[in-house]
């Protein structure tokens, strides 16, 4: 077990809005040692993105209001003010976002951009900022960095956009680097060779990853523990085994299911979850899944603690159903459905 | 790059050109402002009316007139009809007062423009962002000649409110004296910026405030650069882009001599003056001098403003 | 002369005011220079004159026509004779008096032939000797110029060629000039009453023979007076220094001058100008002040301002050839709707109310009394009832940028609405105004004019302006058409008298009585004030020494306190 | 917001046996699930319901139509409080104020005392009365005795009819030529496009006063137009002229990129003509652009229709408008500021007003505010 980086508890943020309070998370906690990779998924408004931005302090404004406690390095980051946060941002924890298009500024160099972090934290002149960043891009396998880095960003494909973010995001060995889904916007070649990079620049920089995304497939091979949140709650949480051979939520059956599997024989169709993501401002009674779950009962109306109902200690879930059940219906789901029609 | 400029020359001369025809055709509508018989003086006789205009060239077709006229400018041989004047010559002597008012009102609208529209952005929905909003509106509404009139009659001379901080109009060389020249073109330059000050502290407030929520100012803040340098590096290299054009062109106009009320209410006898003066009188030729004057500013710098937009936008290829 | 006087702030005026120099005649013309003349004390010299000045149309003697131009032109330029730079506030108006020549003329046949002799030794400012011949080429140079003045000369001899084609002019043979003797002999057609006064006007001062023959302003032709024109800016600044060539007392009648150098700057704007002198930084404003400061000055510096009633009648012209002013009782009915007085207050009082079409300050003039035209608008309705041409459209010509006029011209449109007309108004810029109007074609019926005698003779004022023959179709002065024969008649006779019957007591009675017959008996024009102009001093100043001859201040005379 | 939908909704669709899941089930699923059917609100209703909630818009827009309103009572103002013409000059009429006889322009006179002019300064007309001459002369008289609260209002009418109008004129002129050419493209937009060009590259107040000047010495008659030199059509049409680049060039690009635009290409497959396309697809499309421009250029118009008239070459005297009571007024401004004043005032009041409402019609209409300003 590495140094204890961070560690956070019982965190949760609501956002006043118009239309009423939005409870984006509602009680994550969870811990990261060094050189741990921690995967967190769950669809578009599960409060997976607000979690990372969270943690970055870059949700902070005045009709956001948080709970519980972010550790790193045993300083609660919550707390912090925003001009102390600058010295923890970029150098402390690092942050790669979505759409490389967009999260590049297009009137800058890329090589000016990246020494421009560089520079933010570290005492070192221009050439030296210039040369670290020719390294960086290297580092991230950008081929001929040398004359690259003077380019500007829509000189660069989406993917060495991509690589050019990370360089950015590592440029001050940060402890702890959040990935917010960043091969989203990727096709899935690109996907595999920057999970690759991310995998492989954790150990260079001897650094821990969050690595968000909605397709567990991405990390399928990365992370080294998986948190399923839905609704701005953790429903189930588990090492990587766990959570792809023993789930516990019905949730994390139907991500299985839609993934594409070649270990398997290839179903007519994949399984779809049907309908979609509760409101975060007048949520559904119980467990926030019971609507869309096809084995939802009557217990569902009262919502079920994150606990280990299994074997394995760390193995949590919130799920009234029987595990036994659990285990002998899950394969329908997860295998697709192939066997009757929906 | 080249092969644009060059093209783009071209269509200048080309506009150029029109503008002097339009101008020409313009004042072959009026009647009775046949020159010849103004110069001919009181006790003019029939023959001498036909000596002048035979003098001025005034009886040929009506494309050989112009030809004669514009190459008479472009040679700075025009002469205007109602007082022999060269008028070349006398637009010389406008520039200094024109090109003072408008390097200095420009100087001061960009600033304040940026400053105003930069504050109202930053501090957007408190009461600084409302104040300046309210204060940019009324210098948008405010008509440039009666702004002259009530600031020269407050502040400036005996006008008769007994308060007189600034002198009362005219233009005092800079190369004869700096102090009065810059004490006699305060209201000037700020009855010109007002307008303008208002309008671009507007325009940049909204492109900041789309700026802001772009992707990549997230980054530079998730890379823990200070808000300073994210509003200053980021945040307004970006937002500066679109005003740079419009300062571009107002600029343009301003400096060829179109700030005209701002200069008649003054006295500032620059350009803009002398074109009021020569309307007045329905001169033809310094009419046709201010506008190819007040045109060949535009049309440069307009090409000077695509250049400048593709220098700080580098996804924009000049075609 | 038209007045094209400096205008509002707001809109800067196109061009100085355009007064004519006066020059009078009174007592006989004949005799040698008689020496009560006033010049300043001597003694009073001082180094630099800083004044403000109303921009001008040129500032060369043959072509300009502007009274910025000729107020400079009385010290530089001397004519054959010149004006007696004397105050003539009163009755005995500013005289005739011997210039270059030593005498004001021997005058034979019957007053058509004038005989004068220069004086010895005079130098221009460029060294070349003044010689009789120069007086000749000058009539010339004014003809190849195309200069306004060529009509003065119509009376001499042998100048008819010159008139068909004045660009080609070359010689007139009526003008015969002897360099060794220093004689200068012109012969007229007929008698001229006011010919000595039209060699008193810088038409006819002489300049070098040598000077280019096309407007030459910078620097403008060499000088013959006390001072010379050393450098001139159009619309913008002059300087005049003393002529270095000048003897003193060399020409009793032209002042040697207190200043020695003039430094002018030139604006129309008036109340920057009244700044100017008020802050000390010039000493002297050629500009009218601001009629809405006026009372403010007053108060403010009383003994630095002085007022002139200037020969000038501000009138309005009917034309008699067009309905509905070809009927007398329309014209009447005009005379009776305008208040006099509040067209004074128009301009700030600066003005004073008139029935007669001379000025009061002439020996012709005879206040026509009892006043023929009181304000009385219901008379005035009733006539045009009586008249039959109630109802009809009638255009009313202004000048639109000198705020003044327009706003006359605002009243008398109101004024004819209210006495039955349909009356609209037609503004028209001040440098094409006179033009325009003065062309048959336009058909103006009534409308704005003022009147600045060039010379004080009535022939000025009503054979210019009223005499039925002198009716032209372009450019003509008689906006009204007025054609009177007996009038007519009369004036032509009063004007071609020799200079001695010019100014007896039964010529000016009759001049009086053409005055009278015009106005109460045809209501020809409907005259309305006489202009007042002001002087306006720096504290520096002293104004006793200010010498306002006619309707001008002679620079040459200013002396500091 | 979903209501919560009934347990086990599935299982009723998997147990029936249908045996294919077509779009009506899929309605039919929506009908059973009760979820409330969104209506379809059409963008101008949204954008109604954000203007309505911007009241400061809305308060401007009302100070606008309230100067509008008075303007066009000026005759009811005559005939009931002022009792004065606006072109009436009383410069002899004397007043009843508060018990006293006042003179509407104060009297001069000259004596002629030893030759030299004695004078007594007249020519100041009354300041504001304020209801003190029973509403006669409530804002004051100008030099010729005449109203200035009548002529206030008769050239708020001239200023007003003027700016709208050629805003007017201009916004149609320019939509069209906007629509020709980025429609037809080619030859047809280059030449309309350097037509605005030329127009841009003139400055803009020189081209007005040379045209009105011009235009205002014997009016307009060429073929079928006859425009006598006084009318207000010529400085409407000067303006007009003026500022089509203004709307001309932004709507251009606005519609150059919705041209090709799936939807048009699909109209044009329907078969649908030039001109159909151009005004039933594409002009509905920028017509919120179009409403944003044309109120700003108004308050522009008006501006220009203002300095036109300080210069002379706007509206014709002796008519008022707001330009040339501010220019008569500029003679008198230590005496009788009020001529001057009050238009400005009116003028300022109006502009700021429209350009208020302009900025509140924009965020309504278009909140990501697409449209550039292109030149001030």
């Amino acid at each position: 077990m590495g140094e204890r980086l961070l560690e956070v508890k019982d965190l949760n943020v609501k956002f006043a809005t118009e239309d009423g309070i939005v409870q984006a998370v509602d009680g994550l906690s969870f811990e990261l040692e060094r050189g741990r990779v921690l995967g967190i998924v769950g669809e578009s408004g599960s409060g997976k993105s607000v979690t990372a931005m969270t943690l970055m302090g870059l949700t902070r404004g005045i009709n956001a209001r948080f709970g519980g406690e972010v550790l790193y390095k045993g300083t609660d980051l919550l707390e912090v003010s925003d001009r102390d946060m600058q010295n923890y941002r970029g150098n402390e924890l690092g942050m790669i976002f979505q759409d490389p298009m967009t999260s590049l500024n297009p009137v800058y160099r890329i090589g000016a951009q990246i020494a421009e972090a560089i520079q933010a934290h570290k005492k070192v002149d221009r050439r030296g900022a210039r040369a670290r960043t020719i390294e960086l891009l290297h580092q991230v396998g950008i081929p001929n960095p040398e004359s690259r880095v003077d380019d500007f960003p829509h000189q660069f494909s989406g993917g060495m956009r991509q690589r050019a973010m990370i360089a950015m995001a590592l440029s001050c060995n940060p402890s702890v680097l959040i990935a917010d889904e960043p091969t989203t916007a990727l096709d899935v070649t690109i996907q595999a060779q920057i999970v690759e990079l991310v995998s492989r620049l954790k150990d260079d920089f001897n650094s821990a990853v969050i690595f968000i995304t909605h397709d567990l497939g991405v990390i399928a091979d990365i992370a080294d523990e998986i948190i399923v949140m839905y609704a701005g709650r953790v429903v189930e949480r588990g090492s990587k085994r766990d959570i792809f051979y023993d789930p516990q939520m019905p949730y994390t059956w139907g991500l299985l299911g839609s993934i594409p599997r070649l270990d398997r024989p290839r179903p007519e169709r994949l399984h779809t979850i049907k309908g979609s993501p509760p409101s975060l401002i007048n949520a559904p009674e119980g467990c926030k899944f019971r609507p869309r779950c096809p084995h939802a009962f009557d217990k569902c109306m009262q919502e079920p603690g994150l606990e280990n109902r299994v074997e394995t200690p760390g193995h949590l879930d919130r799920c009234w159903l029987d595990v036994d059940y659990k285990r002998e219906h899950r394969d329908e789901t997860i295998s697709g459905d192939s066997v009757e029609a929906a | 790059m080249v092969a644009y400029i060059i093209r783009r020359i071209f269509g200048m001369l080309l506009v150029l050109l029109a503008v002097s025809f339009i101008v020409y055709f313009i004042f072959i509508v009026i009647p009775g402002g046949d020159p010849a018989q103004r110069i001919a003086g009181k006790v003019a006789t029939q023959a001498n009316i036909l000596a002048i205009r035979q003098k001025l060239g005034l009886d040929r077709s009506f494309i050989v007139q112009w030809y004669d006229l514009v190459k008479a400018l472009f040679t700075a041989k025009l002469v205007s009809y109602s007082n022999q004047t060269n008028v070349v010559g006398q637009i010389k002597q406008g520039l200094p007062a024109t090109f003072s008012l408008a390097i200095g009102a420009g100087i001061i609208w960009f600033g304040f423009g940026v400053l105003v529209g930069t504050i109202s952005a930053v501090t957007a929905g408190r009461i600084s962002d409302r104040a300046i909003t309210a204060l940019a509106l009324i210098g948008i509404s405010m008509p440039v000649a009666w702004l002259g009139l009530i600031l020269r009659f407050f502040l400036a001379g005996d006008g008769g409110s007994g308060v007189s901080w600034f002198p009362d109009g005219s233009y005092v060389p800079l190369t004869s004296n700096p102090a009065q020249w810059f004490y006699h073109l305060i209201l000037p330059w700020f009855t010109l910026a007002v307008l303008f000050i208002g309008f671009y502290g507007r325009v940049l407030r909204s492109n900041i405030l789309d700026t802001i929520n772009e992707d990549f100012v997230r980054t530079a803040k998730a890379k823990g650069l200070s808000t300073h340098r994210i509003l200053v590096k980021h945040v307004l290299r970006a937002s500066l882009i679109p005003i740079v054009t419009l300062f571009g062109l107002d600029f343009a106009s301003v400096l060829g001599g179109g700030a005209i009320i701002t200069e008649t209410v003054y006295n500032l006898h620059g350009v803009g003056w002398y074109a009021a003066q020569s309307i007045q009188s329905e001169d033809l030729p310094p009419l046709m001098g201010v506008t190819l004057f007040g045109a060949m500013f535009i049309v440069v710098f307009s090409l000077l403003v695509d250049i400048a937009y593709a220098y700080l936008d580098p996804r924009i290829r000049l075609s | 002369m038209r007045s094209k006087r400096g205008t509002s702030v707001a809109i800067a005026a196109v061009v100085a005011a355009g007064l004519a120099l006066v020059v009078s005649a009174c007592g006989g013309g004949s005799s040698g220079g008689s020496n009560n003349t006033t010049s300043a004390p001597a003694g009073k010299t001082f180094p630099t004159l800083k004044v403000v000045w109303g921009t001008t149309d040129y500032l060369d003697p043959g072509l300009s026509y502007r009274l910025a131009s000729w107020q400079l032109f009385q010290d530089v330029y001397l004519g054959l004779v010149v004006k007696a730079h004397v105050s003539c506030q009163t009755d005995n108006c500013a005289k005739i008096e011997p210039g270059l020549a030593t005498t004001t003329g021997k005058v034979t046949d019957g007053g058509k032939d004038f005989e004068f002799t220069l004086r010895k030794g005079i130098k221009y400012s460029n060294g070349e000797p003044v010689k009789a011949s120069d007086f000749k080429a000058t009539i010339i140079r004014d003809f190849k110029l195309n200069s306004p003045g060529i009509g003065f000369f119509s009376n001499i001899v042998g100048v008819d060629a010159c008139e068909a084609n004045p660009t080609k002019c070359s010689d007139i043979s009526g003008i015969v000039t002897d360099d060794t003797a220093g004689t200068v002999e012109i012969k007229l057609k007929t008698p001229e009453s006011d010919f000595l006064y039209i060699l008193s006007i810088p038409f006819t001062a002489v300049v070098p023979a040598s000077t280019p023959q096309k407007d030459t302003e910078n620097p403008p032709p060499a000088a013959n007076g006390p001072y010379y024109i050393t450098s001139y800016n159009p619309s913008k600044s002059f300087t005049i220094k003393r002529n270095p060539n000048w003897k003193k007392n060399e020409i009793p009648a032209v002042p040697n001058g207190n200043p020695d150098t003039i430094q002018g700057t030139m604006t129309d704007d008036q109340s920057q100008s009244a700044q100017l002198v008020a802050s000390g930084q010039y000493m002297y404003n050629q500009n009218l002040l601001p009629v809405d400061r006026l009372s403010f000055y007053k108060q403010k510096y009383p003994d630095q301002i002085k007022f002139f009633t200037t020969p000038s009648t501000y009138y309005f012209f009917m034309n008699t050839r067009l309905a509905p002013f070809d009927n007398l009782k329309a014209r009447q009915a005009v005379n009776y709707a305008i208040d006099r007085q509040q067209l004074v207050n128009l301009r700030g009082g600066l003005g004073v109310p008139t029935w007669n079409f001379l000025p009061p300050s002439y020996p012709q003039y005879k206040k026509i009394t009892p006043t023929p035209y009181p304000y009385d608008l219901q008379k005035a309705k009733q006539l045009v009832q009586q008249s039959g041409t109630a109802g009809q459209k009638v255009t009313v010509y202004t000048i639109s940028d000198v705020a003044v006029d327009l706003s006359t011209g605002e009243y008398l449109q109101s004024q004819l609405n209210k006495i039955g007309w349909k009356a609209s108004l037609k503004p028209i810029a001040g440098a094409n105004y006179f033009t325009i109007v003065g062309n048959q074609s336009t058909k103006a019926q009534i409308g704005f004019t003022d009147w600045f005698e060039d010379f004080p003779y009535p022939s000025d004022w009503f054979n210019v302006l009223l005499n039925g023959e002198r009716i032209t179709k372009v450019h003509n002065n008689n906006y009204g058409n007025v054609d009177v024969k007996s009038a007519n008649k009369e004036m032509n006779r009063l004007a071609s008298l020799p200079p001695d019957q010019a100014l007896s007591a039964s010529t000016n009675a009759a001049w009086a009585k053409v005055d009278r017959t015009l106005i109460v008996d045809h209501a020809a024009v409907a005259p309305y004030l006489n202009g007042i102009l002001t002087s306006f001093f720096s504290s520096k100043m002293n104004p006793d020494c200010d010498v306002f001859t006619d309707n001008q201040d002679d620079l040459a005379q200013f002396c500091l306190k | 917001m979903q209501a919560a939908p009934p347990p086990n909704v599935f299982e009723s669709v998997a147990t029936t046996g249908q045996e294919e899941f077509t779009l009506d089930t899929a309605a039919e699923l929506a009908a059973e699930e009760g979820a409330t059917q969104i209506q379809g609100k059409s963008p101008w209703v949204l954008a109604g319901r954000r203007l309505r909630r911007n009241y400061v818009a809305l308060a401007f827009l009302g100070v606008f139509l309230l100067v509008v309103v008075c303007c066009l009572l000026a005759p009811v103002y005559v005939s009931q409080v002022s009792h004065i013409p606006q072109n009436d000059v009383r410069t002899g009429a004397v007043v009843v104020v508060s018990g006293k006889k006042v003179n509407v322009i104060s009297q001069g006179g000259t004596k002629i005392v030893n030759g030299q002019p004695v004078i007594k300064f007249g020519g100041v007309p009354i300041g504001s009365q304020w209801g003190a001459a029973g509403g006669k002369y409530i804002l004051g008289a100008d030099e010729l005795g005449r109203d200035v609260a009548t002529r206030l209002l008769y050239g708020g009418r001239n200023s007003l009819f003027i700016g709208i109008t050629s805003a007017a004129i201009c916004t149609i002129l320019s939509v069209v030529l906007a629509l020709v050419s980025a429609y037809f493209g080619g030859i047809v937009d280059w030449i309309i496009s350097r037509f605005f060009d030329l127009i841009w590259a003139f400055p803009v107040v020189l081209l007005g006063i040379a045209l009105g000047t011009a235009l205002s010495v014997n009016g307009f008659h060429h073929g079928p137009i006859n425009i006598s030199s006084g009318s207000l059509w010529i400085p409407i049409g000067v303006i007009s002229f003026v500022f089509i680049p203004y709307i001309g060039r932004p709507l251009r690009g606005q519609v150059l990129a919705l041209r090709n635009r799936e939807f048009i290409e699909a109209a044009t497959a329907q078969g649908a003509g030039p001109v159909r396309i151009m005004f039933s697809e594409l002009l509905p499309n920028v017509a919120s652009s179009v409403l944003v421009l044309f109120t700003l250029i108004v308050a522009n118009s008006i501006l220009t229709e203002v300095g036109l008239s300080f210069l002379g070459a706007g509206v014709q005297l002796p008519n008022p408008s707001w330009g040339t009571m501010i220019q008569e007024g500029s003679r008198l401004l230590s005496t009788a500021p009020q001529i001057s004043l009050f238009p400005g005032i009116a003028i300022a009041l109006t502009v700021l007003s429209l350009n208020v409402f302009g900025d509140g019609l924009r965020d309504a209409l278009d909140p990501r505010a697409k449209i550039r300003i292109e030149h001030g």
